[in-house]
């Protein structure tokens, strides 16, 4: 409703209600498939239908969904997962080892392997132990592989699961689905937390343009929207009508060097690049100021992150002799920048700018998204790249290693395999702080990632919308959880 | 009732005047032709009668008065109750007034509509008063399937359709055939006489006059110049410029400017073209000798441009043979020499085409020599200049754009494209078809003064008889695609022996 | 008369078939693998094997031709890489859609056009006149985004709040269920084609009514309605036809940016995204549609031509 | 001395000089003045633009001024705080570039096929004007859309795309004015002194339908730069980090509450100059109509 209510509601949550929600993104390629989510919109779908075992909360700390409880055995090489008491999926029947061990089969069908299969090479086989109870049996060692299993795309579905009758244990019921426009939602009635989730009804809709998202926030077409452009904060701010949620979030927007072709397969070369770069320029210009500063490393909420590194700041001074050193005084390079991210191409043209003072050339070649993810996507020399918040191991695992899906940077370092791989396998907290905060020190120093800093997350909604909170996670609208959500 | 125009004065909507205080009158029953040059005002002065001026021109002055009601005085709508009911008007150019949409019986039923008379059989009436078939599959034709003649007396039904007492009709012959011209003309005179009529007829051909008009009034420059009786008037002239007019009217009783024939020079043996399954020429032959010149006669339709282009080599699909001195050309100017192009010259029907609009006169006269002779600049200078010199181009006229000249000028200006090269034949078609009576006049002058000082063979396409005296040797009538007589002027005028040049002789008009 | 029309159908679907060639062919040409396109980052080795095999990307071009072609005839516009689904149930709601975007914004303009044409033609040099000419002027030069949004910040954002600036309807429920969300994009694309239209009728109009027998049918004593209605409208009509046909088929076309901009769910904003996501039959599909549109409205306009003039009609 | 005036005409008898004519009379027409002030007052801004910039506000079209979408400065700064009057200033020139070539590929190919099928008539004539009907069909957006995707938004491909979809429209009027030449007499005449074909076409067809392909020319200058400013619009025109007027407005809508400037001036840029352009248009369209008239 329009009517000018400009006072947060407050008290009790009330139940009731439809809320909806602007996303970014999507399209006819839109999916309800909790395996494979691609744009925004399908993660909030699928973040809203199923629930994995075990999830990140706002603060980025674990937390039990369907599991009520997961343990790794000393050697870390067999994970028991156990269900909770009397959860059931929205057709009301209970879940069983045999959906879990089913889902995974789907997870990981090596015919047409999904998302999420990508992080669990290292799972042997699923077997059901009991009435309520998972073995994840391991080819090799992992300590962290509880985190591994706590990511969105691996929904615990009912082994009978069919993508026409999209069945989960997530707050929220499919009702209609329509790809690239929109898609509703009804409460699930079987919900295992009390009382949760306070609204009748959820719609989520794509925008595939930002101006059409604010506009419709605007308008009051819509109750909430992720994903504010940076400019339009102070003006929705001032909005009475409006709210503006921001969290703080390990999201990252890197530069991706290849390590092994030159002109960066020289470390000096690397070193004067992530010299060149004003961090605080970056962040002021590129988010507004929305963001902390980076420091070359990533998972900034780990436990074990490497805090006690210098920070890195601009010197242009050291950038040109180390790369006079090189002997690549005056280089030139193509830096090739798509709109995987808002901010990208525009982080893009300030390191153009910035790199000019050290007589650098930065050449922009811009691309559509396709064609950057397309087939030279992982070979660009020097590119850029967009992750959510992640620790240490599981990032580590998806682009650091050799055998990495998105090893963008080329990034083979034997010292830095060898202190990952026993971190991986070692179960003792203190030990494996040490070896990660070894194996930073090494990123930090030939690394061939440049991260400039944390973006947060900033969205709106109308001030009557109540419940949604901050999040780490990097996804918007408090992780894109609605469950909590209700309207006053 | 009676029209009379007083002092009427009209100017453009910027000011110049197009009529300074013109004024005639016209009993019932009697029919005054106004005469005088294109642009002297006629037509505007024609339809001040029916109180309508056309965009663009104002009256500033003077009355119309029909029977004794001022139209001038009068608002829009009375004006148009007048019009079609009390005063009618026949088109200068039927089939520019003909809606061509619409079925001509409808055409004429909308006249009476239009002023609350109920179509009682008045349209099959008037049809067959201005002697057109009046039945239903008649009426239902459209204009773009009648011929000039029809759709005029189309015209014509629709003026008398509410048997109006004033009739002005504006040029309504120019543009048919002499055959036409006499039976509308024939037309008008009976249905005037019948309904006392008062009939104001514009023409710029004094023949006509002669033959319908009983009164005279001679426009010139937006003023009447004279008037009187048609007999006063064409028998003792008092004003100049009507001695002028008269003086340009080709008269079949002169004597033709004989010239001297000597070889001859082109040949046409057996010519024939088809255009598909239509034959249009059919073993055609002629001969003309240097000095000569032919007048090749034939009604519209009849083949002559099409025999003229064959001749010049513009029509390259005809079988037989054209022959210069004995030596056969070929068919196709883009196989003559530059010698042959050189000596066969072609000018055009019409003045308004036959010149590229955005070249100068001197730039068209000039092509011919830069094509087919090795002048060089300075000469083919001099050359052009000398020839618009010989037909009577100033050469301040030589840098002009053709719209820059009057249809005379121009039609003078492609002669002398044609005579450049000093060809030894020039084939004219209708090259004066498309001019005024005294313009013609001069064009015919410039030709037969050429043709004595350079002693060239002419072809003289036309479907003007009346113009044998004036310009011919000899004429070859054309007729359903072959030659249906040929001879010296004298006889064929004096002795005809051809069913069609008798009948063109007796509808040809004389003063 | 029957047969030239029947002439001119069988020359607009041999055009309309080399079209489809056409766009077969420049379709293939679009660089990036679907398979890619549509797992975006996700994409694995692994998966993009799967998913290519799965779409039958590995037929020979000259087949796919074929089976497209006969599939088009038989109403199967083929198959949607990235919905896994058939593309006429992507588009079927889509073109609905457009087409109703086109037609409103088509009877309205022409309407308008033909109305103020007429109207000013009338009153040629007066002060109307020109006053509608230069507006119409202004505005047939305004690119259709600058149109968009200036209305969205004049009519929706920022000066006045009364139209919604995006088109939102849930699925199922047709476009019109909510006219209010209609009024911005058809108004844009009403205020692109209306001046057109005026102009040309302004034009041919002021021909006509200086023509001979539009005199002619005023000194026969005709009221000015019937001079107007029955001689001078039908001779503009032809003419018309043609421009109003030409503007319609570039309304097919422009209906991209205006869809774009608004989020009105078309074939317009069906189109970008497919040729992002390099979704060929999508594509091929749309670029189809709008040729036909353009190649049938044209047909119609020769055919309205054909019928206003007697000279072929009577044959 | 008549003469001589004569000899300077004769001596370039063929090349289509000196068609004062349409000229004058369209500047005889106001809208002809306020058009080409307009259009200069734009193409002005434009060329001096990219010098006058940074003398006037001290920043490079990629230097910072401030914060993104700050109000300091005279029209304040985009997206990453670049100053949005030196991009406004810089932003013309390739807009303008690319449209004028554009146009002239187009004009330069339409007339050349249109020009030819006319004067050849017959069969050549339906089987060429069928082929542009087939191109006719694809609209010109779309079609830039796909050469973009397959290509990239590379300058040229912009220029060459809308150019060679301008060229069937222009040749379908270019065609019809050349058939309506060809009729007349004086090509006769032409062949009849066996002047060669081309020589035909240029000499004496071409200055006669200058007047439709000077109302073509404007018209499509005037669409293509709505063509280049979309395309850039759309995201798929000129690439930044470049300074232009379409990319300007894409960049800046979406602060268009907050900081109008980055979009209102090139929307207002582009507006003037296509008003210009087609102002000019139009009193030349109405000046060779008069032209008809006569
Ligand atoms: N609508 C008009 N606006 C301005 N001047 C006009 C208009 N119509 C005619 N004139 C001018 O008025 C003069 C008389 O024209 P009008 O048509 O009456 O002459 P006319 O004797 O009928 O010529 P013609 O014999 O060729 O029909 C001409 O000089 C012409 O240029
Ligand atoms: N290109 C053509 N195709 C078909 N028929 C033609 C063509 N040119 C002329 N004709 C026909 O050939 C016949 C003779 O035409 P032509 O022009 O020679 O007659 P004309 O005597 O010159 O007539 P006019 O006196 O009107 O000039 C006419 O019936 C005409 O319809
Ligand atoms: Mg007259
Ligand atoms: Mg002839």
């Amino acid at each position: 409703g329009t009517t000018a209510a400009t006072a947060a509601p407050t008290g009790a949550p009330r139940r009731g209600g439809t809320l909806r929600v602007g996303i970014t993104g999507g399209g006819s390629s839109d999916t309800l498939d909790p395996h494979s989510p691609v744009s925004s919109p399908d993660i909030a779908r699928t973040l809203n239908l199923y629930e994995p075992l075990l999830f990140r909360d706002h603060d980025y700390q674990l937390e039990m969904l369907v599991a009520k409880s997961v343990t790794a055995s000393p050697d870390a090489k067999t994970w028991t997962a156990v269900l909770r008491d009397g959860i059931r999926f929205h057709d009301g029947r209970p879940v069983t080892p045999a959906d879990v061990v089913a889902s995974f089969r789907r997870i990981t069908d090596p015919k047409d392997p999904k998302t999420g299969a990508a992080s669990l090479g290292m799972l042997a086989e699923v077997v059901p132990v009991g009435e309520n109870a998972v073995e994840f049996r391991l080819s090799e060692p992992s300590a962290t592989f509880d985190d591994y299993l706590g990511q969105y795309p691996l929904g615990i579905v009912p082994a009978d699961f069919d993508i026409k009758k999209p069945i989960g244990t997530g707050p929220f019921r499919a009702s209609t689905f329509t790809p690239g426009l929109q898609s509703e939602f009804v409460r699930n009635e079987h919900y295992w937390r009390p009382g949760e989730p306070y609204l009748d009804k959820l719609v989520l809709i794509d925008f595939a343009a930002d101006d059409a998202r604010i506009n419709a926030l605007l308008s009051s077409q819509v109750d909430a929207v992720d994903q504010v452009p940076l400019a339009l904060i102070d003006v929705l701010g001032s909005d009475p009508r409006m709210r503006i949620l921001t969290s703080e979030t390990g999201t990252w927007l890197p530069f991706t060097m290849r390590v092994d072709r030159p002109p960066f397969d020289d470390v000096r070369v690397r070193e004067a690049m992530r010299l060149i770069v004003d961090r605080e320029q970056m962040i002021n210009q590129v988010l507004s100021g929305q963001g902390r500063l980076g420091n070359d490393l990533y998972a900034p909420f780990d436990p074990d992150y490497a805090s006690e590194l210098p920070q890195r700041k601009q010197d242009i001074a050291k950038a040109r002799r180390l790369l006079a050193e090189a002997g690549k005084a005056d280089l030139t390079v193509e830096l090739v920048t798509a709109p995987v991210q808002a901010g990208a191409v525009e982080a893009a043209q300030v390191f153009q700018q910035q790199a000019k003072a050290a007589g650098v050339t930065v050449e922009l070649k811009k691309v559509d998204t396709t064609t950057f993810y397309g087939d030279d996507y992982l070979s660009w020399d020097f590119a850029q790249d967009f992750w959510y918040t992640r620790n240490y191991l599981p990032q580590v695992a998806q682009c650091a290693l050799p055998d990495s899906p998105y090893n963008e940077t080329h990034f083979n370092d034997p010292e830095f395999l060898d202190l990952v791989g026993r971190a991986s396998s070692t179960m003792d907290a203190g030990v494996r702080s040490e070896l990660l905060k070894k194996a930073q020190r090494i990123e930090y120093e030939r690394g061939g990632y440049i991260i400039w800093g944390f973006a947060n997350q900033v969205d709106a909604h109308q001030v009557y919308v109540a419940g949604l909170a901050p999040s780490r996670t990097g996804l918007p609208l408090s992780g894109y959880q609605f469950r909590k959500a209700w309207l006053g | 009732m009676s029209l009379e125009v007083t002092d009427l004065r009209v100017s453009t909507s910027d000011g110049s005047p197009v009529l300074h205080g013109v004024s005639y009158a016209i009993a019932p029953g009697e029919i005054l032709a106004l005469v005088g040059e294109s642009g002297s005002g006629k037509t505007t002065a024609g339809l001040a009668a029916l109180g309508h001026f056309r965009r663009g021109l104002v009256p500033v002055g003077g009355a119309v008065t029909v029977g004794d009601t001022d139209i001038l005085a009068l608002a829009e709508p009375e004006r148009r109750a007048l019009r079609g009911r009390t005063v009618a008007y026949i088109p200068q150019d039927p089939a520019l007034s003909l809606n061509p949409s619409l079925r001509i019986g409808r055409q004429i039923a909308e006249v009476l509509e239009a002023h609350g008379m109920a179509d009682d059989g008045r349209v099959t009436e008037v049809l067959e008063e201005v002697g057109l078939p009046s039945d239903e599959a008649y009426q239902r034709r459209y204009p773009h399937q009648l011929s000039g003649g029809q759709q005029q007396r189309v015209g014509i039904a629709m003026a008398f359709a509410c048997r109006p007492s004033v009739v002005v009709l504006d040029e309504p012959t120019t543009g048919l055939d002499v055959t036409t011209q006499a039976l509308v003309l024939r037309t008008i005179g009976t249905l005037t006489a019948e309904h006392r009529v008062a009939a104001l007829y514009i023409t710029h051909d004094l023949a006509v006059v002669a033959q319908i008009a009983d009164r005279v009034a001679v426009m010139r420059e937006g003023r009447v110049v004279e008037t009187g009786t048609t007999r006063e008037v064409l028998g003792h002239p008092t004003h100049a410029y009507t001695r002028e007019l008269l003086d340009a009217v080709p008269s079949l009783d002169g004597v033709a400017p004989a010239g001297q024939a000597g070889a001859p020079v082109l040949a046409a043996k057996d010519i024939s073209v088809s255009y598909g399954d239509v034959t249009v020429l059919r073993d055609v032959a002629l001969t003309v000798a240097t000095g000569e010149c032919l007048m090749l006669l034939g009604e519209s339709g009849s083949g002559k441009t099409t025999l003229s282009q064959c001749l010049s080599g513009l029509a390259a699909h005809y079988t037989g043979s054209v022959e210069l001195d004995g030596v056969p050309l070929p068919p196709s100017t883009r196989q003559r020499t530059a010698a042959q192009l050189r000596d066969v010259q072609y000018v055009f029907q019409s003045p308004f085409s036959s010149l590229n609009p955005r070249k100068t006169i001197a730039q068209s006269v000039e092509l011919p020599l830069t094509r087919l002779t090795t002048m060089d600049k300075a000469r083919r200078r001099e050359r052009v200049a000398e020839m618009l010199d010989r037909v009577r181009l100033g050469s301040a006229l030589a840098d002009r754009l053709p719209e820059q000249l009057s249809g005379g000028e121009r039609q003078r200006a492609a002669i002398a494209r044609a005579l450049v090269t000093t060809p030894r034949v020039l084939v004219c078609d209708e090259v004066t078809s498309a001019l005024d009576v005294s313009v013609q006049a001069t064009v015919l002058d410039v030709l037969n003064d050429l043709r004595r000082d350079l002693g060239m063979a002419i072809v003289f396409v036309t479907h003007n008889i009346a113009l044998a005296r004036e310009i011919a040797d000899r004429i070859a009538v054309l007729l359903d695609g072959g030659i249906a007589e040929c001879g010296p002027v004298d006889d064929v005028l004096s002795r005809p022996s051809h069913r069609y040049t008798r009948e063109l002789l007796a509808n040809t008009p004389k003063l | 008369m029957s047969r030239l029309i029947v002439r001119r159908l069988v020359v607009s679907l041999a055009v309309l078939w080399l079209v489809s060639l056409l766009v077969f062919v420049v379709t293939l040409l679009l660089p990036g693998d679907p398979a890619r396109a549509i797992l975006g980052q996700q994409a694995t080795p692994e998966r993009i094997a799967a998913l290519q095999q799965q779409l039958q990307l590995d037929a020979p071009v000259w087949e796919r031709y074929l089976d497209w072609l006969g599939g088009v005839l038989t109403g199967d516009l083929g198959f949607s890489t990235s919905t896994q689904g058939s593309v006429n149930s992507l588009l079927g709601d889509r073109i609905v859609a457009s087409l109703v975007l086109l037609i409103a914004a088509a009877v309205i303009s022409t309407a308008v056009g033909l109305v103020l044409g007429t109207w000013t033609a009338m009153r040629r040099g007066r002060p109307v006149d020109h006053t509608v000419s230069g507006i119409s002027l202004v505005i047939a030069a305004l690119p259709e985004f600058v149109i968009g949004v200036g209305l969205i910040i004049l009519l929706s954002t920022t000066v006045f709040r009364i139209f919604p600036s995006v088109t939102l309807t849930r699925p199922g429920a047709p476009v019109w269920s909510e006219p209010g969300q209609l009024v911005l994009p058809v108004l844009t694309l009403v205020l692109v084609v209306t001046p057109y239209i005026t102009r040309m009728m302004r034009a041919t109009m002021s021909e006509v009514l200086d023509s001979g027998y539009v005199e002619m049918a005023r000194l026969k004593g005709l009221p000015e309605r019937t001079v107007i209605v029955r001689h001078a409208f039908p001779h503009a009509i032809g003419p018309v036809a043609q421009v109003i046909a030409l503007q319609l088929a570039w309304l097919a076309g422009g209906v991209v940016v205006v869809e774009f901009l608004f989020r009105y769910p078309g074939i317009g904003q069906a189109l970008i995204d497919a040729v992002n996501k390099r979704d060929v039959e999508v594509v091929q599909a749309v670029t189809l549609l709008i040729a036909a549109v353009y190649i049938v409205v044209n047909l119609l306009a020769d055919i309205v031509g054909i019928l206003t003039n007697p000279k072929v009609a009577a044959r | 001395m008549t003469a001589v005036e004569a000899v300077e005409i004769v001596d370039t008898p063929d090349v289509p000089i000196r068609q004062p004519g349409l000229f004058r009379r369209a500047w005889a027409l106001p809208t002809a003045k306020i058009g080409t002030a307009l259009t200069a007052v734009v193409v002005l801004v434009a060329v001096l633009g990219p010098w006058l910039g940074p003398v006037i506000t001290g920043y490079g079209t990629t230097d910072f001024a401030g914060k993104p979408f700050q109000h300091d400065g005279i029209a304040g700064t985009d997206g990453i705080g670049r100053d949005v009057f030196t991009r406004f200033l810089a932003g013309g020139s390739t807009l303008l570039l690319y449209a004028v070539l554009a146009t002239a590929i187009g004009i330069v190919l339409g007339a050349a096929i249109g020009m030819f099928a006319g004067y050849s008539g017959g069969r050549l004539d339906s089987v060429v004007m069928r082929g542009n009907d087939v191109l006719l069909s694809l609209p010109q957006l779309v079609f830039a859309l796909l050469a973009i995707a397959m290509i990239g938004p590379q300058g040229w491909l912009l220029v060459t795309v809308i150019g060679v979809t301008h060229a069937p429209r222009i040749a379908r009027v270019a065609r019809q004015a050349t058939v309506a030449v060809v009729s007349n007499e004086y090509i006769r005449a032409a062949e009849m002194y066996a002047v060669p074909r081309w020589r035909i076409l240029v000499g004496e067809v071409l200055p006669n339908i200058t007047g439709p392909l000077m109302v073509e020319l404007g018209l499509r200058l005037t669409y293509s730069i709505g063509y280049v400013a979309s395309l850039s619009f759309l995201g798929l025109g000129i690439q930044p980090p470049s300074a232009d007027w379409g990319l300007m407005i894409n960049e800046n809508r979406i602060a268009l509450i907050v900081q109008p400037w980055g979009v209102l001036l090139p929307v207002l840029a582009i507006a003037v100059l296509t008003v210009g352009t087609n102002l000019i248009t139009d009193s030349l369209a109405s000046a060779a109509a008069r032209k008809e008239a006569r």
